[in-house]
């Protein structure tokens, strides 16, 4: 077995039932050299403090549970090494969302927006499955698939600093997934997104900071998402006085 | 700007939260932490584009009122003032385009036409070339050494 | 007083195969209400960290005949074979319509779906996206549901007890885990799709939330579990972690090397002929552990255990970043290895449940009104061992079939009367409270799930004995006593993963018994189960799937018969 | 005020991205050879001298670099200023600060084709 080293966690906590604004925690542990910053917290709530809560599950960087922010940096904590860290480390919950407790934050806000941006293929007329599978050539692909491969992880929520003050921006994942339908071949309702995205604040008020881009574990790369939306959207917004579109996709 | 709050409302949901919650925090110490200046930085180099496109607009307008208001305007720029917010302009605008640049490529689709996009170094060599070749070709040519 | 909300159908569980029977529900009939619950976002379910593929004949050099034939073969004979036949026929439609809904499946040229090699499956069938088609699979899912108006969810709800009274199954008691209280969520027909229970064993692929909740639920109420002897152990896990490295990697060509750098499975007989690396994943689970302790195991340095490498460099840095990108991100972050360059060291890792709620063709139960469908069910598709990428496609197929039977069924039923199912609800709710206030200083929840690990490694890894198996029965007997001591640090109502995680403990220790009972009845070895004791299979005696049922003496044994028919049992040679 | 401005966030977001990659590339031009080259006398009076510099920017193509170069910055800075005001918290006064930042580019942009054309004229 390899030697065992020890660490400090500065660790938020948050018991709405006691703690009027949270506070933070000390503990000491021993821990592996290859651990992840997750594999600590597991270890904590096992062996030394049960009551501490926070999410996870499938410690593989996939489920997009995990998202903490580690010394001021919102991270995947089931990747993020501990060994990129010094003695001391520091978990609070995700920045520029409620704290329900401890590092849980609140999601229904996200899951309102991403309902916004009707993440889904609309089409007007069904296709039926006789028809067999629709022909997408690899490029064709290759235009959305970066955008599909977000796990809603709200890292880049917690890093824009236009989510923090824009209560109608829709966020990042939520356009770059919205883009991702519009750059879908088999999709067919982009007008009615970006009469969506049109909306007060939802995605103009993106002012291009791209700290989104730089935290995203999954290299979903939303700024460069909301950027061509825009643009798309300007220009979607200008033909629409010109071609009048029939709303009729679902 | 003691200590910046995001609003509570931030990323609240609509429909009521069931349980009492601790208001958001703001991303860790902004504005001074991480890339955050850099990006702060990046939006008040407006400041700069705002400025200059009106200092132009009046040297344009001074043509119209003849030679005299031209040369006046020249001139003027021999102020300490109009100096020291020019060394400051042309360090702040080369900065702000540099940082448009390399940001640049992320904003572009996967396909230019039928092209395929190019390696994101590859643009941003491009464009940095481009930045370049206008600054030289252009000072030289409104300097009078070229043509 | 709880609070009760009514619905048409409740389904618990928001993975793969909880989100095709929602909108398989859905689509059959707009009006009916239907209630998905799951105690993670749904799109946290682990049907996400699926890599590999799904299987589904698109080939003109495929056929029906040919899936299900590998399908039959691959379960050592003791798949059903109507649900085998039904299950090739629908594969198709099934992932067509997840294209329809905008699945990314990776593409050929021509811009039709391509397919990849799988073990076991004699061309290639397995439809994939890159290597997260679980991932694409479940959020394409998931989104495309958000479209239907009539789907509540009911996220971070934790089913503790299904409501059943007279007979039938009328709704589910669930804790909302934000707030600690208990709700009634009542319908007139409940479909459990909560996936299987990994983390009952120590070295896993599963995820967190993968404690068999629904089986247990299900158990509880007398519905017995099926197969559940069957578990299946992947070849190729990472070192520490047990994090899967796919299948899709010996499928795109990677080859199993010992530590003189033999590729045994050509090398050495066991079993898998020319099939070698693409042979199923029981013999090749066997294969390795065979090579490591025969003495030809790699050593990893500051690591135990010894381990066989995966090869991938032949294959090309181009190929694994188009078709593997995931497999390289997840070897360099968790062991430490870019397979560009490197072998992947990986040994077998418990990965899959082929048991589960006994049900039929139609994805019921012996409990009306209560469906089954996904790794929490056993249909009998997988028989004593299931071919990688059949289980994805099993979650839509019977997803699908869950939810449209589910919505015939309830034309004609009424929850009828609602008291009797609202009061279990509150036992329900004082049951729960009582063990968020079990004094401190008993049994600490974690000590006793590795003790609980440790007995079922112990008692059920790749090769088994009868009497490590007995003494298993024997230790899970011991646990649950155990259980009963167990006792919380956390008191508070608001998200109390310990309270979560107590409930989950006691979930898999039904689940652990179930296993570890079936395990001891059969004296033979078939697919997945390989006893020492008794090496070959006997279809004489054994040519049938196992049920156990709980009573409060503890477990009661039965048989069922498999269904034959199409395809005469042989020699599984490859 | 605002619901005008929201209305026209699509044309104000144009003007601001084309004003930034037009400003980045033509302002410090104008900035070294006009304002500091001029100001300190280093760039020959010839050159930056009023028949020169009339014909420039009389001649059609001139008019329209130049035309670029004041009209498209000024909404790439107004529109900075306004999001560096939010990004403060100023998300409650933007109704004025948005008035008084698109109006300065507004107004500006106005000056900028009035003063070409009356060079024209
Ligand atoms: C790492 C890995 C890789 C795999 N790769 C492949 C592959 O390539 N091809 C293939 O065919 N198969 C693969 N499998 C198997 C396949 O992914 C699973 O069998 C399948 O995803 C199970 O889906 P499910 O819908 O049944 O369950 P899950 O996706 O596990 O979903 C279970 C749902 O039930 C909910 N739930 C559970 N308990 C409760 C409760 N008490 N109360 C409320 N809700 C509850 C959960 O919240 C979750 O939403 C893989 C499995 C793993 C672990
Ligand atoms: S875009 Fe990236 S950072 Fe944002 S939620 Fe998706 S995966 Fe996470
Ligand atoms: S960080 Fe925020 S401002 Fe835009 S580019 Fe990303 S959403
Ligand atoms: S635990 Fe799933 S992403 Fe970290």
């Amino acid at each position: 077995m390899s030697e065992k080293l020890k660490k400090t966690f500065i660790v938020t906590r948050f018991d709405p039932d006691k703690d009027e604004v949270p506070k933070t925690q000390t503990y000491e542990i021993e821990v592996e050299p290859d651990w992840k910053i997750l594999d600590a917290l597991n270890h904590i709530k096992d062996t030394v403090d049960p009551t501490l809560s926070h999410r996870w599950s499938c410690r593989m960087a996939v489920c997009g549970s995990c998202g903490m922010t580690v010394n001021g940096e919102p991270k995947l904590t089931c990747k993020d090494p501990l060994s990129s860290y010094g003695d001391t480390i520091e978990i609070s919950p995700l920045a520029n969302f409620p704290i329900v407790r401890d590092l849980v934050v609140e999601l229904e806000g996200f899951m309102e927006k991403f309902q916004e941006v009707k993440p889904w293929i609309m089409v007007a007329k069904e296709r039926a499955v006789e028809e067999g599978t629709t022909r997408q050539s690899p490029e064709e692909l290759a235009d959305f698939k970066g955008f599909s491969m977000c796990i809603n992880c709200m890292l880049c929520y917690s890093a824009c600093p236009v989510v923090s003050n824009e209560p109608e921006f829709l966020g990042p994942a939520a356009l770059a997934l919205g883009h991702r339908y519009n750059q879908d071949t088999r999709d067919e309702g982009s007008h009615v997104r970006n009469a969506v995205f049109r909306d007060e604040g939802a995605i103009f008020s993106c002012s291009f900071a791209n700290e989104c881009s730089e935290v995203c574990p999954k290299n979903v790369n939303p700024s460069g998402a909301i950027q061509q939306a825009k643009l798309a959207n300007v220009i979607d917004w200008a033909t629409s006085f010109v071609v009048k579109r029939g709303e009729d996709v679902s | 700007m003691s200590e910046l709050r995001p609003r509570v409302d931030a990323m609240k949901p609509r429909a009521p939260m069931p349980t009492r919650t601790a208001d958001p925090r703001p991303p860790d110490k902004f504005p001074s932490r991480g890339r955050y200046p850099s990006y702060l930085a990046f939006g008040a180099c407006g400041a700069f584009l705002l400025l200059s496109a009106q200092l132009l607009i009046r040297g344009v307008w001074a043509l119209g009122d003849g030679e005299a208001a031209w040369d006046a305007y020249i001139v003027s720029f021999g102020h300490p003032v109009y100096l020291a917010y020019h060394v400051a302009a042309f360090i702040g605008l080369t900065w702000f385009a540099l940082r448009l640049f390399r940001l640049f490529p992320a904003t572009q689709p996967n396909r230019m036409g039928p092209m395929k996009r190019p390696a994101d170094a590859v643009l941003v060599a491009g464009l940095y070339g481009v930045f370049f070749t206008v600054l030289a070709v252009g000072t030289l040519f409104l300097g009078g050494a070229l043509l | 007083m709880v609070d009760v909300s009514r619905h048409d159908v409740v389904i618990v569980g928001g993975g793969g195969a909880g989100l095709r029977a929602a909108i398989a529900a859905s689509e059959l009939n707009p009006e009916i209400s239907i209630a998905l619950v799951s105690k993670v976002y749904p799109m946290r379910s682990h049907t996400v960290s699926a890599e590999g593929g799904a299987a589904a004949i698109a080939r003109d050099d495929d056929s029906l005949e040919m899936h299900g034939y590998d399908t039959v073969k691959g379960s050592d004979f003791l798949g059903d074979q109507d649900v085998i036949q039904y299950f090739v026929e629908q594969a198709p439609k099934e992932l067509t319509r997840l294209e329809h809904w905008g699945c990314p499946w990776s593409r050929n040229e021509d811009g039709s779906v391509a397919t990849r090699a799988f073990g076991g499956m004699s061309t290639k069938r397995t439809w994939y996206a890159t290597d997260k088609v679980g991932f694409h699979m479940l959020h394409t899912l998931f989104q495309t549901s958000m479209k239907f108006g009539n789907v509540d969810r009911y996220d971070e709800h934790f089913v503790t007890k299904l409501l059943v009274d007279g007979g039938v199954c009328r709704g589910v008691a669930a804790l909302d885990i934000r707030t600690g209280e208990m709700k009634a969520i009542l319908g007139k027909a409940v479909i459990l799709t909560t996936g299987g229970g990994g983390k009952v064993w120590p070295f896993t692929t599963n995820g967190n939330i993968k404690t068999g909740d629904g089986m247990s639920l299900a158990y509880r109420e007398g519905v017995p579990l099926k197969d559940m002897e069957f578990v299946q152990y992947h070849p190729t896990g990472l070192p520490g972690t047990g994090i899967l490295i796919t299948e899709a990697t010996r499928g795109e060509g990677g080859y199993l090397l010992n530590n003189e750098g033999e590729r045994f499975l050509v090398t050495r007989d066991y079993g898998v002929g020319n099939k070698a690396e693409l042979g199923p994943r029981d013999m090749i689970s066997r294969a390795i552990t065979q090579e490591i302790a025969a003495g030809r195991g790699v050593e990893i340095p500051g690591k135990p255990g010894r381990y066989a490498h995966l090869d991938l460099r032949h294959i090309g840095e181009e190929k694994i970043m188009a078709r593997l990108p995931f497999v390289r991100e997840l070897s360099k972050a968790y062991a430490n290895v870019d397979p560009v360059h490197e072998p992947i060291p990986i040994r077998p890792v418990l990965h899959y449940m082929m048991g589960g709620v006994d049900t039929d063709i139609e994805a019921r139960t012996s409990l009306d009104g209560l469906y089954a469908a996904g790794e929490v069910a056993c249909v009998s598709l997988n028989g004593a061992n299931r071919l990688g990428s059949n289980s994805l496609t099993e979650c839509l197929v019977f997803g699908a079939r869950a939810g449209e039977h589910a919505t015939e069924y309830i034309k004609g039923a009424s929850v009828g009367e609602e008291g009797p199912f609202v009061q279990q609800a509150e036992a329900e709710a004082a049951r729960i409270d009582a063990f968020r206030g079990r004094q401190r200083g008993g049994e600490k929840i974690a000590k006793v799930r590795e003790d609980m690990n440790t007995a079922m490694e112990d008692g059920t890894g790749v090769y088994r004995e009868q009497a490590s198996m007995a003494k298993a029965v024997k230790d899970i007997a011991e646990l649950r006593q155990r259980f009963e001591q167990v006792s919380l640090d956390d008191s508070s109502k608001i998200f109390n993963t310990e309270l979560i995680a107590g409930l989950e403990l006691g979930n898999m220790l039904d689940v652990a018994e179930a296993v570890t009972w079936a395990a001891v009845q059969r004296k033979e070895s078939r697919g997945a189960h390989a006893c020492s004791d008794y090496p070959t299979r006997n279809d004489t005696e054994y040519l049938h799937h196992s049920l156990v049922y709980h009573s409060p003496e503890g477990p009661r044994f039965d048989k069922k018969e498999v269904t034959l028919g199409v395809w005469e049992p042989e020699e599984r040679k490859y | 005020m605002k619901t005008l401005m929201l209305k026209l966030e699509p044309v104000i977001w144009l003007l601001f991205s084309g004003g930034m990659m037009i400003g980045g590339l033509l302002l410090p031009v104008f900035v070294l050879v006009v304002a500091l080259g001029g100001g300190l006398g280093v760039v020959g009076g010839e050159a930056l001298g009023y028949d020169r510099m009339l014909a420039l920017v009389t001649h059609p193509i001139g008019s329209l670099v130049v035309l670029a170069a004041m009209a498209l910055p000024v909404w790439g800075g107004a529109h900075h200023l306004r999001h560096l005001w939010i990004d403060f918290g100023g998300l409650g006064s933007d109704s004025l600060v948005g008035f008084l930042c698109y109006g300065t580019a507004l107004a500006s942009s106005i000056a900028a084709i009035l003063a070409v054309v009356r060079l024209h004229a």
